[in-house]
């Protein structure tokens, strides 16, 4: 008889369990109740640009990735703006229409770091489900844990639930309100260094402050 | 054994097998994707036909029938499903 | 010795029918439905092997893609419908008066009768003679593109391709008229890791579908795929619910349809594109 | 030379969806059957993708791959994370 996943999320083991203050107050330092708005999160930006000027330089900024989008596909030629630039001013403006999260920007050496990592965690992760499938004995005790979430809304958020499912052996299962609803193969694995260091790693990533306590 | 037989033995095969489905498949949307089935066995045999030796390149005029055959195939299928849906409120006003 | 290719075209042709088959006899409707999808884009795949990337194209985006979000949206409905009644199983609503098994023998016979016929044309029929690529390729000049499937489709064949245009007008128009006043099953909460993906995604399909429409004229792509992915726009604005559909806008999308249709009978290229949005 | 180097990427990613999808058999329930498609086939799709790329060796044809790999991988994230929420919240999925 195999195991499958008991539907409840069970807690987590104590062992396992870091001292984070900030799981204490994720409310703070999140950007509080109401997502939509971009000014409940002002001790997270630290450039207070914002407005319609900070609206309209994102919109540039998407015409231009799509133009190169663009460009690339289609070598450069100049007979493809006839279709190619309504397209691309249309595209840009298409994600105003979904609800406002609040704006992002990258870090190149963040990002540098975090593709090479990214690319080594997959390949664990990868490997790691391709030995339990092949393995007799799977080693599986499947199960869902919580992880409060302390990064801020909009990309950072969506960027960490997307990474976790590549972790190896975790999967982001939902996020309800400020909390992350993880399944993992095998629950006996520590679940928080990782995550707390993929938090880390996307913080860098979006040149948010380092550690969760600087919002208090 | 070259692609055109091997295909046009699957055409055959999967447009025989959509026309028994929609003669007596029971449910109305499998009806309806049996049809798909028979369309796309068609589309097999068009494109067999039209196959040529690699170094030669194929002849297009097939291809562009089997286009205009999936998109009129497409236009067939949005007409049913919605009088499928249409069915099933009325059904479940009857009953209710 | 058997080439790698001939066992790699069993393979993809087993699997097709196996596939084929499997639609017939699931019981889940939404299995079937996956399964239907999976059935269309592995026979994209053996198209590339008939070297028509255009038609696997067409096929995977059309074929596959609408079809299959259009089967999906009527599964949705029905277990809508369903579970406001609450009561009787999503089967017995789809499902047709029973039939007769004689019937069903002799329906089954007769099919087997129209694929033995078929088989033996096919296998008799004369050996590939020259087709019409020497008449294609003789007026591709004049044809103002340089791809073949594309000239044939828009500049030899315009009037057929008119038509299609015209059979999908006459497709949105119906399905209105159909589903005039029926309750629609409101779209599914998808939740902001849904929203993030959408987000990013709706522009580059824009581009992306934009350019296959541009790249028709000279290489596989074309008015009805790029249309494919600009459907796949509504579809997504829909999911998001970025887009409700509200009565008032009905006569404004007619309007744009019966344009569309219009601008292509002025001989516009791009007025294809218009066509399979709407689905 | 490079040639040889694309079919060995190619060929490790094949083995890499072949695990996924025994992974996909094995695995006991929904959620675990996730993660062996979204692993597994990520990495795999990666290979492969960097082989195709390496054999087709222009620019133009590297970025197009790299792109159907940027969204795919996206996208696979994207839909396990759906199927997730939608098996968890039982045959509702609208609330």
């Amino acid at each position: 008889m195999r195991a499958t996943t008991p539907l409840r999320e069970s807690a987590p083991a104590r062992g396992h369990l870091p001292p984070r203050p900030d799981i204490l107050a994720p409310h703070i330092c999140a950007d509080g109740p109401e997502p939509t708005d971009t000014n409940a999160v002002p001790a997270l930006r630290p450039g207070p640009r914002r407005g319609r000027w900070h609206r309209l330089r994102r919109w540039l900024g998407a015409v231009l990735v799509l133009a190169v989008l663009l460009g690339m596909l289609t070598g450069w030629r100049a007979e493809s703006l006839v279709f190619g630039l309504p397209a691309v001013v249309l595209g840009a403006m298409l994600p105003l229409l979904l609800p406002r999260v609040p704006g992002w920007r990258l870090s190149l050496r963040g990002a540098l770091a975090f593709a090479l990592w990214f690319a080594v965690q997959s390949v664990r992760g990868a490997v790691d489900v391709a030995r339990r499938a092949f393995a007799p004995d799977m080693g599986l005790r499947p199960g869902f844990r919580p992880y409060p979430l302390t990064l801020p809304q909009g990309a950072p958020r969506v960027m960490f639930a997307n990474t976790i499912t590549l972790l190896p052996g975790t999967l982001c299962a939902e996020i309800e309100g400020d909390m992350l609803i993880v399944h993992m193969l095998d629950t006996r694995m520590a679940l928080e260094p990782e995550l707390a260091a993929l938090e880390g790693r996307i913080r860098a990533l979006f040149a948010l402050p380092p550690n969760p306590e600087l919002c208090q | 054994m070259t692609p055109d037989l091997i295909y046009g033995a699957t055409g055959i095969a999967v447009f025989g097998i959509g026309l028994v489905g929609a003669l007596c498949a029971q449910d109305r949307l499998r009806r309806v994707l049996a049809l798909k089935l028979c369309s796309v066995g068609a589309g097999f045999l068009l494109l067999v036909g039209a196959w040529r030796e690699p170094p030669s390149t194929p002849d297009p005029v097939p291809h562009a029938l089997v286009i205009t055959g999936i998109v009129v195939m497409v236009s067939a299928t949005a007409v049913a499903l919605a009088l499928i849906r249409r069915l099933q409120t009325l059904e479940a006003e009857d009953e209710h | 010795m058997i080439a790698p290719l001939v066992i790699f075209d069993l393979l993809l042709a087993l699997t097709i029918v196996a596939l084929a088959v499997a639609v017939l006899c699931l019981r889940d409707l939404f299995a079937m439905i996956v399964v239907f999808i999976i059935f269309g884009l592995v026979s994209a795949l053996a198209w590339v092997r008939l070297s028509a990337p255009d038609v696997a194209l067409a096929e995977a985006a059309i074929g596959t893609g609408v079809t299959g979000a259009l089967l999906l949206k009527t599964l949705h409905h029905l277990r809508y419908v369903t579970g406001r009644l609450g009561q009787n199983a999503a089967r017995g609503l789809t499902a047709m008066a029973p039939v007769p098994v004689a019937v069903l023998l002799a329906n089954a016979a007769f099919c087997g009768l129209i694929t033995l016929g078929l088989a033996v044309a096919f296998l008799g029929a004369p050996a590939a003679g020259p087709g019409f690529e020497g008449l294609v390729a003789q007026a591709m000049p004049q044809s103002g593109v340089e791809h073949s499937v594309t000239a044939v489709l828009l500049n030899f064949r315009a009037y057929d391709t008119l038509m299609e245009v015209v059979v999908l007008l006459a497709a949105v128009i119906a399905v209105w008229q159909i589903e005039r006043g029926l309750s629609e099953a409101p779209a599914p909460v998808m939740g902001v890791v849904w929203q993030g993906f959408a987000r990013l995604a709706l522009p580059v399909i824009v581009v992306v579908g934009t350019y296959l429409l541009w790249v028709g004229a000279e290489a596989p792509g074309g008015a009805f795929q790029g249309g494919a992915m600009l459907a796949a726009v509504g579809l997504l604005l829909l999911l998001t619910r970025a887009y409700v559909p509200q009565p008032g806008h009905r006569g404004l999308a007619r309007g744009a349809f019966v344009l569309g249709t219009a601008a292509f009978c002025a001989g516009g290229p791009s007025g294809g594109q218009r066509g399979p949005r709407g689905l | 030379m490079l040639e040889g180097f694309g079919a060995i990427l190619i060929a490790m990613g094949a083995v890499f969806f072949v695990a996924g999808t025994v992974g996909l058999l094995r695995f006991p329930d929904i959620f675990c059957r996730l993660h062996a498609l979204t692993k597994a086939d990520g990495l795999g799709l990666a290979l492969i993708a960097l082989g195709v790329a390496l054999l087709a060796g222009t620019a133009g044809a590297a970025f197009r791959v790299a792109l159907v790999w940027f969204f795919v991988a996206i996208a696979s994230a994207t839909c396990s994370h759906l199927i997730a929420r939608y098996a968890r919240h039982g045959a509702g999925g609208v609330p």
